[in-house]
Order: C-alpha cells, then sequence, then structure tokens
C-alpha cells in the first residue's frame, strides 16, 4: 500500500495520541516529560509531511523551530525535575498540588 | 489615487517621514519613563531617598512633550481648506504593523484631538509638577507610571486605527491601576480593584465589537477612514455601538456606571487623581466622538435619546449628591461626574454645537478639574483636614490661597465669562436643537452647581476664623511621607501659597480666563471636523446607514482628507467633491510668517490642480 | 465710539491692578478704586453729550467674534443708545459717588484692597450689562454682577450669617440665570442670533408663526428680571444681602444691580410688547411686591433692612411702570430711586459708623443734634422716596402710578392695581417717616451708645450731599409741563423697534391728587405714633398682634422657602448618597460581584491543583473541536 | 515509488509506533528512554522518505543524541524508582484519558480519512516527491532568506535557556545551605 499523506497524517495522530495519554496517566515527571517530547514529534512528522506535498519549505522551517524551542524546554525542563527532586525528595505529579484552588 | 478600506494603500506603507514627530510626541513620555527606572536612587544620609535628578528628568520629559504638541497646535491647518465638508488627516504618519490583521500604525492630528492632545500633555506636565511636590515614597516609580499614562492616553487621542486605540486604551489602564493601589489611601484597594474591574469589563465588550469590525469589514482593515467608508448594517451597528458605549460610558462615568469614579478620584493620590480625573476620563468621551459616532451614525440617532436621559439623569444625580458631601476631595469627585455627564450630553445632542461645546467643555473640564484637585492638597496641607465641618475661614490666613480658590469654585460653577461657561452654553445650546426639554432640564443643573460649589468654597475659607482641626491620629513615621498626602503629615504649612504652589495653579487659571474671554480661537480649530462628525451623523439619521465616508491620499506626506457627504452643503454638488490634497507644510517650511503665506498660495494651486478622486 | 471701550475697561483695569497689587499702600488703593470709575463717569458724560445734540442715535459696535460653532455665532459688542447711556451714566455716576463714600467707610477696614477690588469688578460687570449688544453678554454681565454681590455680602466672611447671606444671593440669583439661559437658547432658536438688533427686527415675523414663543421668551426672562431685582417670589436674599458693607447695599443692592431687572425688561421692550400676557404679570407681580415689601418695611427693626424693603418696594413701582408698557418712566424712576435710595444708605451707613455698627433702630434717636448734616441728607432723600411733591420721587412716581391711572379707564382690572400702588405710595411714607423719626428725632434710647456720635468726614459726608441734592433736582429732568427730555430722549430707544411706541401720558391730574393725599396721611400717621406717642418696642405690636407678626416674619416666606425647597434637596441628597448609591448603584456593581464570587467558590472544586487534571480538560477540549470539524457536516 | 520505499515506510511506521507504546507502557524510566529513541530513529527514516535530509539529520542529532543522553543522564543521576504503571490516586484521571485519547484519535482518522486528498490540495500526489531530488539547499535558502531574523533570535532562546538551568541548579543549592 503506497503511503500519501494521510498516511503520515495518522500515523503522526497515532504517535499524538499516545503521547497525550501518556501525559495523563503516568505520575513520573520524566516520564511525561518524555511523552511530551513524542507529542512535539508527531507534530513535527505533520509538518514535514505538509511541506513535502505541498513542496514548500515553510513546514521545515517550523519543524526547525520546534526542535530549537524543544532543546531549550528540554533543558530548563529537567533542570526544574532534578532542582524539585532535590527539595521535596519525591517526585510524583500527584503530590505537587501547590495550585489547588 | 485609492479609496482606503477596499485595500491597504501601497501609498500609505511606511510612511512615517522624517522626522516622525508625532511618534516622537507619542513615545517621549514612555521612554522617559523606562529611563527613569534605570536612574540610581541614591539613599540620602539621613535615610529616605534623594529623588531629585529623578523628579528633574519626568518633569522635563512632560514639559518637552507638551513643548511638541503645542507644535502641532500652531502648525494646525485652520479654516475649512476651502469646503465646507471635509475631514482632513494633517500630520498622517502611517506605517504597517500586522498587515493580515488589519492593524496598522497610524497616528494623526484633527480637529477633534488638536486640542485634547495639549490638554493631555499641559495636565500632566502640572500632573507630574504636583506629583514632584506631594509624592516621595517610591517617587521614581510614580513618576514612571505616570508618564507611561501618559503615553496611552496620548495614543488614544493620536490613533486612527481602532486596534491601535485599543492597545493605548488597555495601556493607560495599567500604570492607573497601580498609581492608585500603591500610592493611595485607605480604601485604595478597593477603589482601585472596583475602578479596574468596570473598565476591563467594558473594553472586552468593546474588543468583541472591534474583532466583529474586523472580521465583517471589506479588506480587514482596521484604519478609520477604512471602516467610515464601509459602515456596519443598521442591525450590527445597534450592538456594536452598545458594546463600544458600554466601555467609553463606564471610562466616561455615565450615569448609572460611575460609580466607581468617586472612590478612585477620593482614594487616588492628588496627581493621580488629576490624571484619571482631568485627562483619562476624556479619553473616553473623545472615543465616542471619534468612533463610535462616525462609525455607528444610524445607531447613534438611534440611541440619542436614551442616552441623553441618562446623561441628564447623571448631571441632576450628581449635582445632588455632590450637596451633601462633607468630604472636600469627594464634593468635587460627585461635580466631575456631574461636568463628565453634561459633556456626554452635548455629545449625544449630534448635533455642530453639541459637539464643538463638548469638546471645549472636555478642555475645560480638565483644566478646571486639575486646579481643583491640586487646590485640595493645598488647602490640605494648611487645613490638617479634609472635612468641611472641621474647617472653616481659611482665607484669613491664606488670602492668596482664597483667591485662586475663588477664581476655580467660579469656573467650576461656570460663571459667564469663565471658559466652563462657554462650553456649557453651547453644549446647551446644541442640546436645545435636538431637544428643548432635555436642555431646558439640563440647565437647571447649574441652580445645584452654584449651591454646591458655593457650600464647597465658603465651607473651606469662609467663615468664623475658629481653632484648627485636631491633629491626625495617624503617625508620620516614614520621613517620605509630605504635607500634602492624606491622612498622614508631618506639619501644617503656616504660610500662605508658595511660589511653587502657584507655578502650578496659574497656567491653569490662565487658560480658564482665556477660553472665557475669546474661545472663537478654539472652536476655529475644531469646528470644521466637528461639521464632518455631524454631517455624518445627519447622514446616519436618514435611514440609509451608509455615510459615503471617502478617504483621499497621496502617497508622500501630505493631508489626508476624508470627504463626507453631509447632505447639507447644497451650494456644492454633493455627488462628485472634488479631492483636497494639501502637502504637509510643516516639513517644507523654515519660519512660521513664511510658511503662513505659503501655506495659503499652496493650498489655492493645489485645489486648482488637483482633480476629481472618485 | 473708542470711549465707549474706554468705560468699560477702565473699572476692569482697576480691578485687575488691585487685585495683584497687595503691596500698593491704602492711599494708592483709595485713589485708583473710585478714580477709575470716576474716569469712567467723565468719559460717559463726554459720549452723552456727543450722543445728544444727534437725537438718540443708536450705535452698535463689534469688538470681537467671541465663538463660531456652526451657526452659532456670538459677538463681543456694545450698543450705545439713549438707554444704554442713561444707564451707564447711572452705574458710573452713582458707582463714583459711593466709592469716594467708601474711602472713609471702609477706611478702618483691614481688607481695604480687597473692597475696590469687588466694587471695581462690580462696575466693570455692570457695565457690561448696560453695554452689551446681545443677550449673551447680558448673561455674562448678570451674572457677573450676581457674583460681586456674592463676593461684597459676604465681605465680612468671619459673620456665618454674611455668609449664609451670600450663599442665598448666589442660588437664588442663579435661578434667575437658568430662566434667562433657556430663554436665550428659544431666542437662538428661532432667531437665529443673539444680537438685540436682529431679534428685535424680526420679532414680527416670529410672532407670526408662533405667537406663544414670545411669551416663553419674556416669561422666562422676566425669571432672570425677579431673581436679580428681588421681586415676589425670589426677593428672599435682599434683606439678608444686607450683611454686607453699607456702601455695597447702597451701589449694588440700592442704585444698581437691583434695577437691571427693570433694565432688562425696558431694553427687551418689543418682546415683552408684544406679549401682553407676561406684560399682565409683571404689573401684577410689581404691585404685590410692592405691598408686601411696604408692609415688610413697616414692621421691621433693623435700619438696613428696612431700606432693603423699601428698595424692593421702589423696584416693584418700576416693574409696574415698564410692565404697563411706560417703560420712560419705570427708568426714570429708576434714575431718581438710584439718586433718593444711595443717599439714605449713606445715611443709615453714616448712622451706623457712629453707633458702632449697630443697626436696631430701637436703640436710636435724638440724633439729629449730634449728626446735622446726616439728618438733613436723609430727610430730604425720606421726603423724596415718599413722593412728597416737587422732590425727584414724586414727579417718578406719580408718572407711573399716573400711567396706570391712564390704562385703567381701557382695562378693568388696573383699577386695583391703581389702588393698591396708590395705598402702597402711603404705606411708603409711613414706614419711611417711622424711619426717620425713630433715629433722628425724639430723644437718645440708649445714651451710651451714642455718646461719640458725629457726622462722618468730608469723604462720605460729600456724596451724601450730592445725592440729596441730586433727589430733589433729579425730578425736574421730567417736570409736568417742561420739556420732559429724560422721556423725550429715552423714547429714541423705545420707538426704534415698535411703531406703537406707548405715548408719554400726559399727567394725570386727579391720580396725583389722591397719590398725594394718602402720602400725607402716611406722614400725618408716623408723626402721631412715631413723633408724638413714641410707643415702647413692646406695644407696637400689640395693637395688631396677628398682622404685626406676619409682617415682622416677612409673611413666613423665607421659612416656608426653607421647608419647602431647601431642606427637600438636602434630605434627597442625603438620601441618594446613603441609599441609592450605596445600595442601588453600588448594589448592582457588588451584588454581581457577589454573585460571581459565590459562583466562583463552586467552581475552584473544579480546580484540583493537580496539573494532569488540568491537561485532561485541555484534551477534552481538544475532542470537543475535532469532533466539531467530524460532525460540521 | 519504488517498492523497496514502501517496506522501509511500513516497517519504519511499526517501528515508531510500537516505540510510543513503549514510552507509554514501561514501568521505568530508562525502558521508556530507550523506547523514546526508538521512535525519534524511525522518525528521521520517514523524514528521509519525505526528502527532508536536513531535518532527518537534525533529529538525529539533537534528538537521538543530545536531548536523549540528557534524558538519560537524569535518570541515572535520580536513581531507579519504582511506581506503578498507572496512577492509583485518580482512576476517573486514567480511564478518562484513555477514552478521551481514543476519541481524538478516532475523530483525527475518520477526518483524515474522509478529506482524502483534500487536505493538501492539488499538490497531494506522489510526482511531488519525485520532483526534488534534495531540498537541503532550498531549506537553507528559505531559512537564511525569509527567516533570517527569527534564526538569529533562537540562540537568544538557548541562551536563556541555559542560563536558566544554571539559575535552577544554583538557587536550589542555595536553598539547601
Amino acid at each position: 500500500m503506497t503511503p500519501d499523506a494521510s498516511s503520515y497524517l495518522i500515523i503522526s495522530a497515532i504517535l499524538f495520541t499516545l503521547g497525550t495519554v501518556g501525559v495523563l496517566v503516568r505520575r513520573d515527571p520524566l516520564i511525561i516529560f518524555m511523552c511530551i517530547e513524542l507529542m512535539l514529534n508527531s507534530v513535527n512528522l505533520t509538518f514535514v509531511a505538509f511541506s513535502h506535498y505541498l513542496s514548500s519549505a515553510d513546514g521545515l522551517i517550523f519543524v526547525f523551530m520546534i526542535m530549537t524551542v524543544a532543546a531549550a524546554e528540554v533543558v530548563v525542563g529537567l533542570a526544574l525535575i532534578v532542582s524539585i527532586f532535590r527539595t521535596r525528595e519525591d517526585i510524583d505529579v500527584d503530590q505537587l498540588d501547590e495550585m489547588h484552588g | 489615487m485609492l479609496t482606503l478600506g477596499i485595500a491597504p494603500v501601497p501609498g500609505m506603507a511606511n510612511e512615517l517621514g522624517f522626522p516622525p514627530l508625532l511618534t516622537i510626541l507619542l513615545f517621549l513620555p514612555a521612554t522617559a519613563g523606562l529611563l527613569l527606572l534605570l536612574l540610581p536612587s541614591r539613599p540620602r544620609p539621613e535615610g529616605g531617598y534623594s529623588w531629585f535628578p529623578v523628579k528633574c528628568l519626568a518633569q522635563t520629559a512632560a514639559l518637552a512633550t507638551f513643548g511638541l504638541s503645542v507644535y502641532f497646535l500652531v502648525e494646525f491647518h485652520l479654516g475649512n481648506l476651502g469646503r465646507s465638508s471635509h475631514w482632513a488627516i494633517q500630520f498622517p504618519e502611517h506605517g504597517t504593523w500586522l498587515p493580515s490583521l488589519g492593524i496598522s500604525y497610524f497616528l494623526g492630528v484633527d480637529g477633534l484631538n488638536v486640542w485634547l492632545v495639549p490638554l493631555c500633555t499641559g495636565v500632566m506636565a502640572v500632573a507630574i509638577f504636583a506629583a514632584c511636590l506631594m509624592i516621595n515614597r517610591r517617587a521614581k516609580a510614580f513618576l514612571a507610571l505616570m508618564l507611561i499614562a501618559e503615553t496611552g492616553m496620548l495614543g488614544v487621542f493620536l490613533s486612527w486605527n481602532l486596534f491601535l486605540f485599543y492597545v493605548f486604551w488597555e495601556l493607560m489602564l495599567v500604570p492607573a491601576y497601580f498609581l492608585v493601589g500603591v500610592w493611595g489611601e485607605g480604601r485604595r484597594i478597593q477603589a482601585t480593584t472596583k475602578f479596574v474591574i468596570y473598565t476591563i469589563f467594558g473594553s472586552f465588550i468593546m474588543l468583541v465589537a472591534i474583532f466583529y469590525l474586523y472580521a465583517t469589514t471589506p479588506g480587514h482593515n482596521l484604519d478609520f477612514p477604512a471602516l467610515l467608508a464601509h459602515p456596519p448594517s443598521t442591525s450590527a451597528q445597534t450592538w456594536l455601538f452598545l458594546a463600544f458605549l458600554l466601555a467609553l460610558g463606564i471610562k466616561a462615568a455615565l450615569f448609572p456606571f460611575h460609580s466607581w469614579a468617586p472612590d478612585t478620584y477620593v482614594e487616588a493620590p492628588v496627581p493621580a487623581t488629576v490624571l484619571i480625573a482631568s485627562v483619562m476620563g476624556k479619553t473616553a468621551t473623545f472615543a465616542i466622538v471619534r468612533f463610535a459616532l462616525p462609525l455607528f451614525p444610524h445607531a447613534a440617532n438611534q440611541f440619542s435619546g436614551l442616552l441623553s436621559i441618562l446623561a441628564i439623569l447623571g448631571i441632576l444625580y450628581g449635582a445632588t449628591m455632590a450637596l451633601v458631601q462633607i468630604d472636600i476631595k469627594r464634593v468635587l469627585a460627585y461635580s466631575s461626574i456631574s461636568h463628565m455627564n453634561l459633556i456626554l450630553l452635548g455629545i449625544f445632542a449630534l448635533n455642530q454645537q453639541g459637539l464643538d461645546g463638548s469638546i471645549l467643555q472636555m478642555v475645560n473640564h480638565g483644566v478646571i478639574m486639575a486646579g481643583l484637585f491640586i487646590m485640595v492638597a493645598i488647602v490640605y496641607a494648611r487645613s490638617g483636614t479634609r472635612r468641611l465641618d472641621e474647617m472653616s475661614g481659611l482665607a484669613k490666613a491664606f488670602p492668596v490661597m482664597g483667591g485662586f480658590l475663588l477664581l476655580l469654585f467660579l469656573a467650576a460653577m461656570d460663571l459667564p465669562g469663565l471658559g466652563s461657561f462657554a462650553g456649557e452654553f453651547t453644549i446647551l445650546v446644541g442640546v436645545f436643537l435636538s431637544n428643548a426639554w432635555f436642555a431646558t432640564i439640563a440647565a437647571l443643573v447649574t441652580i445645584l452647581a452654584a449651591w454646591y460649589m458655593v457650600r464647597w468654597f465658603q465651607g473651606i475659607v469662609h467663615g468664623p476664623v475658629g481653632e484648627q482641626a485636631p491633629e491626625p491620629t495617624a503617625d508620620a513615621s516614614d520621613e517620605a511621607w509630605t504635607v500634602y498626602e492624606f491622612p498622614v503629615r508631618r506639619q501644617r504649612l503656616t504660610k500662605d501659597l508658595r511660589w511653587i504652589e502657584m507655578a502650578m495653579i496659574v497656567p491653569l487659571a490662565a487658560v480658564v480666563i482665556w477660553l472665557g474671554v475669546i474661545p472663537k480661537p478654539f472652536t476655529d480649530r475644531t469646528a470644521p471636523t466637528v461639521a464632518a462628525v455631524a454631517g455624518v451623523l445627519r447622514s446616519g439619521a436618514h435611514g440609509s446607514g451608509s455615510a459615503a465616508g471617502t478617504v483621499a491620499l497621496q502617497p508622500k506626506r501630505m493631508k489626508l482628507v476624508v470627504q463626507v457627504d453631509n447632505g447639507v452643503d447644497s451650494s456644492q454638488p454633493s455627488q462628485q467633491m472634488p479631492c483636497i490634497w494639501l502637502p504637509n507644510l510643516a516639513k517644507t517650511k523654515p519660519s512660521l510668517p513664511g510658511r503662513l503665506t505659503k501655506r495659503i498660495t499652496t493650498r489655492l494651486t493645489h485645489q486648482m490642480t488637483h482633480g476629481s478622486c472618485q | 465710539m473708542s470711549s465707549v471701550w474706554f468705560i468699560l475697561l477702565l473699572p476692569l483695569f482697576g480691578f485687575l491692578v488691585l487685585s495683584v497689587g497687595s503691596p500698593l499702600p491704602k492711599r494708592a488703593v483709595a485713589v485708583l478704586g473710585p478714580g477709575v470709575v470716576g474716569v469712567a463717569f467723565t468719559a460717559a458724560i463726554v459720549m452723552f453729550f456727543w450722543d445728544y445734540g444727534r437725537h438718540g442715535v443708536t450705535r452698535d459696535a463689534v469688538a470681537y467674534t467671541w465663538i463660531v460653532s456652526g451657526h452659532f455665532v456670538v459677538n463681543f459688542g456694545a450698543l450705545i443708545d439713549p438707554l444704554a447711556t442713561v444707564m451707564c451714566l447711572i452705574v458710573t455716576g452713582v458707582g463714583f459717588l459711593i466709592l469716594l463714600y467708601s474711602v472713609g467707610y471702609m477706611s478702618e477696614d483691614v481688607d481695604f484692597r480687597r473692597f475696590f477690588c469687588y466694587m471695581d469688578l462690580f462696575v466693570f460687570a455692570m457695565l457690561v450689562l448696560v453695554l452689551s449688544d446681545s443677550y449673551l453678554f447680558l448673561l455674562v454681565g448678570w451674572a457677573g454682577v450676581g457674583l460681586t454681590s456674592y463676593l461684597l455680602i459676604g465681605f465680612w466672611y468671619e459673620r456665618p450669617a454674611a455668609v449664609a447671606a451670600a450663599r442665598q444671593a448666589l442660588v437664588v440669583n442663579v435661578i434667575g440665570d437658568w430662566g434667562m439661559m433657556v430663554a436665550l437658547f428659544i431666542l437662538f432658536l428661532h432667531f437665529h442670533t443673539l444680537q438685540y438688533v436682529p431679534i428685535f427686527k424680526h420679532v414680527p415675523a416670529v410672532l407670526g408663526y408662533d405667537g406663544s414663543t414670545v411669551r416663553i421668551v419674556t416669561l422666562l426672562l422676566l425669571v432672570g428680571a425677579v431673581a436679580k431685582s428681588a421681586q415676589l417670589p425670589l426677593h428672599v436674599w435682599l434683606p439678608n444681602a444686607m450683611e454686607g458693607p453699607t456702601p455695597v447695599s447702597a451701589l449694588i443692592h440700592a442704585a444698581t444691580m437691583v434695577t437691571a431687572g427693570v433694565y432688562l425688561i425696558a431694553r427687551s421692550y418689543p418682546l415683552f410688547h408684544s406679549a401682553p400676557f407676561t406684560q399682565s404679570v409683571v404689573i401684577i407681580i410689581g404691585t404685590c411686591g410692592a405691598f408686601f415689601a411696604a408692609t415688610c418695611a413697616l414692621a421691621n427693626n433693623d435700619i438696613k433692612r428696612v431700606l432693603a424693603y423699601s428698595t424692593m418696594s421702589q423696584i416693584a413701582y418700576m416693574f409696574v411702570g415698564v410692565g404697563a408698557a411706560s417703560y420712560a418712566s419705570g427708568i426714570f424712576h429708576l434714575t431718581t430711586h438710584a439718586y433718593f435710595k444711595a443717599c439714605l444708605f449713606m445715611g443709615a451707613g453714616a448712622v451706623m459708623h457712629a453707633l458702632h455698627d449697630n443697626v436696631d433702630i430701637r436703640r436710636m434717636g435724638g440724633l439729629k443734634a449730634t449728626m446735622p448734616v446726616t439728618f438733613w441728607c436723609f430727610l430730604i432723600a425720606t421726603m423724596a422716596i415718599s413722593g412728597v411733591p416737587l422732590l425727584s420721587g414724586f414727579f417718578s412716581k406719580d408718572e407711573i402710578v399716573g400711567s396706570v391711572y391712564l390704562q385703567a379707564q381701557h382695562v378693568g382690572w388696573l383699577w386695583i392695581i391703581w389702588i393698591m400702588l396708590a395705598l402702597t405710595a402711603g404705606l411708603t411714607a409711613l414706614y419711611m417717616f417711622r424711619l426717620l423719626f425713630m433715629v433722628f428725632l425724639g430723644q437718645e434710647r440708649d445714651p451710651e451708645l451714642a455718646l461719640h456720635a458725629h457726622d462722618p468726614p468730608l469723604v462720605m459726608r460729600l456724596p451724601m450731599m450730592i445725592l440729596a441734592v441730586l433727589a430733589v433736582i433729579g425730578g425736574y429732568l421730567a417736570f409736568p409741563g417742561a420739556p420732559n427730555w429724560i422721556g423725550n430722549w429715552l423714547r429714541h430707544s423705545f420707538e426704534r423697534f415698535s411703531p406703537v411706541a406707548p405715548a408719554e401720558p400726559a399727567t394725570q391730574w386727579a391720580s396725583v391728587i389722591i397719590v398725594i393725599l394718602t402720602v400725607a396721611l402716611g406722614i400725618f400717621a408716623a408723626y402721631r405714633i412715631y413723633y408724638q406717642r413714641r410707643p415702647a418696642p413692646e406695644q407696637v405690636g400689640a395693637t395688631a398682634p396677628a398682622i404685626y407678626r406676619l409682617f415682622l416674619n416677612r409673611w413666613y416666606v423665607d421659612g416656608l422657602y426653607d421647608r419647602a425647597v431647601v431642606r427637600p434637596i438636602i434630605v434627597l441628597g442625603l438620601f441618594l448618597s446613603t441609599v441609592v448609591e450605596r445600595f442601588v448603584i453600588n448594589g448592582l456593581v457588588e451584588g454581581s460581584a457577589a454573585a460571581l464570587r459565590d459562583s466562583s467558590r463552586d467552581m475552584r472544586r473544579v480546580q484540583s491543583g493537580y496539573v494532569r487534571n488540568y491537561a485532561l480538560s485541555i484534551l477534552l477540549g481538544a475532542v470537543l473541536v475535532v469532533g466539531y470539524y467530524v460532525f460540521r457536516r | 515509488m519504488p517498492v523497496l520505499a514502501i517496506i522501509v515506510f511500513w516497517i519504519s511506521t511499526v517501528l515508531a509506533v510500537l516505540g510510543g507504546i513503549g514510552v507509554v507502557a514501561s514501568p521505568a524510566p530508562v525502558y521508556s528512554a530507550v523506547s523514546l529513541i526508538l521512535t525519534l530513529a524511525n522518525l528521521a527514516i520517514l523524514y528521509l522518505l519525505l526528502n527532508a535530509q536536513f531535518i532527518a539529520a537534525a533529529q538525529v542529532l539533537i534528538y537521538a543524541g543530545a536531548v536523549m543522553v540528557l534524558f538519560l543522564f537524569v535518570i541515572t543521576l535520580l536513581g531507579v524508582r519504582d511506581y506503578r504503571l498507572f496512577g492509583d490516586r485518580q482512576p476517573l484521571q486514567r480511564y478518562g484519558a484513555m477514552l478521551l485519547g481514543a476519541l481524538l484519535l478516532a475523530g483525527i482518522i475518520y477526518f483524515v480519512s474522509k478529506s482524502g486528498t483534500g487536505l493538501t490540495g492539488v499538490h497531494s500526489s506522489y510526482n511531488a516527491f519525485q520532483a526534488h531530488k534534495g531540498n537541503v539547499q532550498a531549506f537553507g535558502h528559505e531559512l537564511f532568506n525569509g527567516f533570517l531574523l527569527p534564526f538569529e533570535i533562537t540562540p537568544f532562546l538557548l541562551v536563556v535557556a541555559m542560563i536558566g538551568a544554571v539559575a535552577l541548579g544554583k538557587s536550589t543549592q542555595g536553598s539547601r545551605g
């Protein structure tokens, strides 16, 4: 079966949903973080696919930017996780409820 | 030649010109405000801070802004450019900002804002002077916020793009919030919260209306001329107009949306009160004339009666309330509400006299209220109280202060011969022409105004020279409090009006007298534009809702002329109106007299050489 | 022409110099203050003779355009005609004499400069009022004199009574200003201008299509006139205004400002002439006011207030005069009244000066011996105001009563008016001679008080004497049978726009004789009661206690106004501020705020604080968005 | 499309999805990390199939190289801990997430399959793939012409992130004394 634009989109959707569900059900912040990376990558795939099928480099530029942002995000996010772990000795996200209304 | 509104005009793009004087005028205060924050605050050896450099910079910036705004007043092209109905945007500065969203950077001067801009800068210069005198706690931040607010208000006055207007509209709110919330008195938090919630509530509804306009205007252009060329359908106008009026009416203290005003005016520190009461309120009344009326002429005609009734209720309500207040600042707050409603009443008359008078009265009211609120602080520094029942006979010890108080009191009660009478009378003439009963009832306020103002004035300076008020119990442990601040003060002033205090009041008093003795130079500048607005409104009244406003422009820095067929100028054939081009003469001419002569010749030649734009 | 601006600007100049000239020595103030008015008077005389040769020339001089807003155009200009000239002469002439008198009267006051500052401003405002060529600047001057009246009533601001009186005067006057303003709006609506001349020219045209307009306009103008001239029902401020310094009472509250209402009606005669209904109202107000004020004066024991009520009564005569379309006689009475009433006030001021500011006539008496000059001046002026034959008041009052008598031949109800006027003439003689007898004749009731009583210094004596002389000869301006030149001259003003200008009535001998008889009766009664019997203060009211109390309490009008108007408004304000503002206006806001708060209390439970819950809700939103696109078609 | 490419496509797809499932379902973070690397690598292959060579290379270098190394480093730093697969405190959260996830996926797939070629317009054809042999040059041209300013700003972003990370690490130490 020859892949076309919609195949890529569907793969992207599957990966995105997996990432989403992971973010929502897991409690380890590291895994949640990785799930977020998964979601970002699924979006990247969409961009690349559209870029290809629309013969436009704009999508690639977007991917490039997303990668940069993701890298920055990972740096800060991991630093946060490390620092929270240090102060709380415990990084179960369900215990981080200071924002309780 | 293109008609704005169909598409962004290529020639208009990025025509800021050099030097972009309006842009400089607009951002000078905010830039100075941000620079202030960079200045170091030097601690004094005996405690507290020396704010001298900070205050010098702030005052210089405020005065420079005022000077620059006067330049536009002097250079403003008078007369009606040979036509009875036109709407010329002078000194236009147009740049693309977000063209895909119809958002441009579009500044300009016309008859509506030509006086309000100097009012804003002038009153702000006085207010900043007052702040330098009266505020010592965190003075740097205070002055910076004042200056940023000034940019916000100038932006509202100068913007010709609806979105740009909204940005500045919100920008001026933020500093006001902090000015009241941090430096205010007593119940400042309640007051400022009420103020902000009220204002933001209205603003958001206006934002929705702006979005709607963006979505429905052909070409998605939020520039004023484009919007004017494509008025919304009459049914849409109804709710758009009401959405605008809610936001603007709240800010202008239209009855019954006024209840934020007295608390805010009273709890704010005096310079901030001047800012909010004198200038910020005018942004709302101005924006009604600039945007709400011409863009929705049909709805304006539809609702003018209802809104007039609200305004009349507000006039009488504010006056009656002022009659029974004990706090001298609160009396002024209610009197301000009463007068603002009178201005609104003039606007809702929707005719030349009502609008002319309203703009005149906006300036008058701004100047008078600034003077009165500053006088409150000056009186407080000497009496040690703000309660009418605790002070008496101050004129004996402070005759000069009594004299200035007298002048401002007379101006506030609309004494014929002073500025506010010219405004009020013109307003009421306009209202009378549109509805005789409204004017007759609204004129009753002169009786109440005389009553509450004379009670206020006599309560302060007249009566037996009794014992002074008891020392306030609050202690002045903080060195930074000044004698002008309520309720804590260090000692009571015993000298009559000082020179430094006179420097604030005298310019205001001079303006009040000038506008009363000869207001013609004022209306000369406003009248042509107001005639155009009135023309749009008249055409809106006749059902179609289409004002047929067109705009003509030239790629280079030229005057922008919006042509309005007001259907009244019968001497001119209304179908084919030749456009009038005027180069920006300010740029090409070195001296004023030379400019004057050349201006006339240029005007004539341009009229002759340029043809029709339609 | 420039002399007009000279006249107008001189007092203004004096005011400006005095208002900023705090270092000026007292002597300079004493020269400058009256001096500018004196020079203005000279200029006015020059202007008068300049014009007098050319009969009734009317000139309209525009100084500048005040405002232009669409077709609302107002110029600042001066209209010079006989009426304006006469008023100008009275204002500057009498004003100069009174200012001169003030130099002596106020010499002990610490606020000497401020007094002359206000007085010069008053003269300026009054000149604007009488010289203006448009209703708008009439209103400007109108409010200006109201302002200066307020300032001068409250001149001694340490006295609570003065402060209250000033406030009352201001507010009542502003009621009049309101009426004027609305009248101006209507005039503008129909005439598209506020200048006198075009309006008067087009009165017949407007009458042609709308008769009620002129009636409403004149009634509203009458509101202004009534408030300014202290006529019924807006008279309450005038007696209280006597709290001000006596020269103020003489100039503002007797000679000039309070007569502005008469001037207004005379000036607007083409309008009033076209509104017979309003004219009737003017006559009735005038007659009732004359009688009412006379009765109040009869019972009052304050020397200045008696004079104030007599002022009100005399102005009421002028109202009747202008109301009966006998404009020249109204203005004539205005002129003579300025002389003798100013003289009376000066006399009263001299008495007060001598008696340490005591105003209660029950403690006076026998001052004739110690203050002869004052007594003779006072006597002459009293005789003049009472209408003793051959003095000025006789002629002017007689003209008014005579014109009513004449018209009563045709209009029946005017007989009642005429009878009341004649009766009031008698009452006038009664209360004025009562005053004279109680103050100057008989014996001292309070010897201690009058210990140092003496005639005032020359600077006060001289103006008094000049005015006394004028009070004698002023009437011969219109001596019956003689040329009656003031009437002839003023007629130029009153014939210009109206072809049906009233003919000056020939002397009505029947009326004259009856008035003379009542006056004689009044004087005789005063002589019997207050000179021969000289009752104790308590006995006066005992003969007719109810009526006496009614008169003493000014027919209870003041109290009625306080209860029916002032207090309800204050109560309304308190109600609004305590109930409406707090519970309705704020209640709406705070109610909605409270509703939000309550609903947010429930909504808050949604905020568990767990980020994953929030993320789930975001997902829910995403699913909804996708669902929308899926099910859209 | 060559048959070989189709085969590669399907293998990469399956591996990528399996890796995704591994990320979500692994009991310990280290397994998740390895699974994520698998997914990222296979996505790089898909990028190559889509003629995006530069992005593919960047994907391997940045993600599989830098980012995942950082992850593994942090995992080792924090030590291995044992968590239950699913959160046990909020059962609603768990089932709700799975239900909504399924709905989302179903919705998207329905939407995409229904739209067909409409999503990518006229260019949605295999020919587009053939048209460009390599697009690194085009990409570079685009990046340095049209998007120069954003590109120049990205270093600031990275610097800020770096400073943030350093500050976070520092403050923690400070607070602990």
